[in-house]
């Protein structure tokens, strides 16, 4: 169970220092290094124990303790910049220590007063997530030990961002978004109108670019039905009412012709 | 020392990892030991590794500056499908100028600013006019001339409409319905 | 329709030029047409390809997220070569408290400083999440409402994992578990 080798504590000038130095002159940046080397209360206290060879379940709390303060001491005394979490283990096994010497009182539970099982419980712990540690540095790692692909591929010439898509809902939605705004700020009416006329009004615009003027007539045609004549006639109605366009007839019967109002033509000078 | 086997496979991972292409030469120093293998038999080993990709989907080329991996060329426009991306979003203006110009036809500019109370940027304009859903049908003649603005025939088709009185009925509310929304009680007899 | 070489082919290369690992899923999806191939089809190609690069320097691994290809593992001392910077080494305190957020999710940063004895320095907690290693879960209902961490799907990947049970556990075993009774069949020894 025990580990059989012992650990380096750290490394100073390339040099592993696997014991902690007999004598009491330590250079202060060597075991600066040493103490860099641990990463915590619970990593050293596991060192000294695994040091001696024992079971964590076997431990001498006694001993242990003496040594781990001995150790802090060491630290403080060379005024090195020692973490509050040392000290806290450091008080923690000096009251178990203390619990161990006290006379037990008669009835108390042997089991459950044994101050040294919540350590060892807590070093059990420290030591399994010790175990998980190396089983994950042990992994094959992505960066270390195998690498992904860096091939080159003309693939991405191919590609081609799509145009967005709408759908019919979102036009809609978008419109009633706008007739509450209009509901809001406005108080013109809008008489009830068929798109399709909405439709034939842009197709009568867009003839009359071509030519100046057409014949009222050549807006209905015969294969468009009744509903397309009604179509036709909502469409121009509804560009004379908003200026779009004018209507001029000669004599009354004779044919009616569309054209655009110029609304510049009663300021034309010629 | 290597045999030909590790030889193959370490220059093979070499040349599938660096993103840029390598010479033999770069091989030799970067991932084989000092006097490990000779020049000649990791260009030997560089043809071999050639020959084992002649028929799959990738293939090792010599380019200028060395060898690499590449795709097949004519794998080009499937493998294009990898980085795809999902089609953008249109805006809220955007959508709500489209839909005044479907519902509003023949309408301008500054009517469809009138109506949302904000401007209308030459983009959203550019953009509906572009994806081929809006022309300029005419102008109107007030002053300043402007144009006005119709839906086409492809729009209709984008959206498989035979003519706009397809358009779904606008949802709302009861108590919001005002004059404005009688556009849905589309009654030729009206 | 595609010849089955074909399919070989264009999997290979969707794999190779793609670094992030796909499923047969997106596979199918993104570089095949609909209904071209089925998932079935995709799957047993997968397991060829397996095959056929299992003598190569590079391998066809499944991970958590997908399919990917990568060097092979045993190679990776000698292809360190090819990059100027040495792979990162992690400390000890590092590699606990991955191994804590591995082992013990989900886990608040106060449980793994109870658990280590010592305060987790804020730049080993940025380390992991900028890895992508760990993310925050949620949060811990006792006062203060510390966050609670867990390990990613990129952790899987780049630990070569398709979930965590492939870890070795470490735990002792319930029998081993003998640490009251061992205790009280001991002397003080001081």
């Amino acid at each position: 169970m025990a580990e059989q080798q012992s650990l380096p504590l750290g490394f100073v000038r390339g040099e592993p220092v696997v014991e902690k130095p007999e004598d009491l002159y330590i250079p202060p940046d060597a075991l600066e290094v040493i103490l860099e080397t641990f990463s915590g209360p619970m990593d050293l206290l596991l060192y000294l124990i695994r040091r001696q060879k024992l079971d964590i379940v076997d431990i001498p709390v006694l001993t242990i303790t003496r040594q781990y303060v001995e150790y802090v001491e060491m630290m403080k005394e060379l005024k090195l910049e020692l973490a509050a979490d040392y000290l806290v283990m450091a008080a923690m096994l000096a009251e178990i220590k203390s619990r161990l010497l006290l006379p037990k009182a008669p009835q108390e539970d042997d089991e459950e007063a044994d101050p040294r099982a919540e350590l060892v419980r807590r070093l059990q712990e420290y030591e399994a997530i010790r175990r998980g540690a190396e089983y994950i540095d042990a992994q094959p790692q992505t960066g270390r030990d195998s690498w992904l692909s860096e091939i080159h591929t003309d693939a991405r010439e191919y590609v081609t961002t799509p145009p967005p898509e709408v759908t019919l809902e979102d036009i809609t939605l978008a419109f009633s978004r706008v007739l509450q705004t209009i509901k809001l700020q406005a108080h013109h009416q809008i008489k009830r109108e068929q798109l399709s006329t909405r439709a034939r009004m842009s197709q009568v615009i867009e003839l009359l670019q071509e030519k100046s003027y057409i014949s009222f007539s050549k807006l209905f045609t015969r294969s468009e039905g009744r509903a397309g004549a009604v179509v036709s006639f909502l469409a121009i109605l509804e560009l004379v009412k908003e200026s779009m366009i004018e209507l001029t007839q000669m004599e009354p019967m004779s044919d009616i012709h569309i054209r655009l109002k110029r609304q510049h033509d009663e300021f034309d000078p010629a | 020392m290597m045999n030909s086997t590790q030889l193959k496979q370490l220059l093979e991972a070499a040349l599938f990892a660096h993103p840029q292409p390598l010479t033999a030469e770069q091989l030799q120093q970067l991932v084989l030991n000092a006097g490990e293998t000779s020049l000649a038999a990791v260009k030997a080993t560089l043809q071999e590794l050639q020959h084992d990709y002649q028929e799959r989907g990738i293939e090792l080329v010599k380019v200028a500056s060395g060898y690499r991996f590449q795709t097949r060329a004519d794998l080009g426009q499937r493998l294009a499908g990898l980085w795809q991306e999902k089609p953008p979003r249109y805006s809220q203006a955007l959508l709500e100028t489209l839909a005044l110009i479907v519902y509003r036809q023949p309408i301008t500019r500054g009517e469809i600013e009138q109506i949302r109370g904000v401007s209308v940027s030459s983009s959203i304009m550019k953009t509906l006019q572009e994806r081929g859903w809006i022309k300029v049908v005419g102008v109107k003649e007030v002053p300043g001339r402007p144009q006005l603005y119709a839906t086409t025939a492809e729009f209709l088709d984008d959206f498989n409409l035979q003519t706009l009185d397809e358009l779904p009925a606008i949802d709302v509310p009861e108590d919001e319905r005002t004059a404005e929304t009688a556009i849905n009680e589309r009654d030729l007899n009206d």
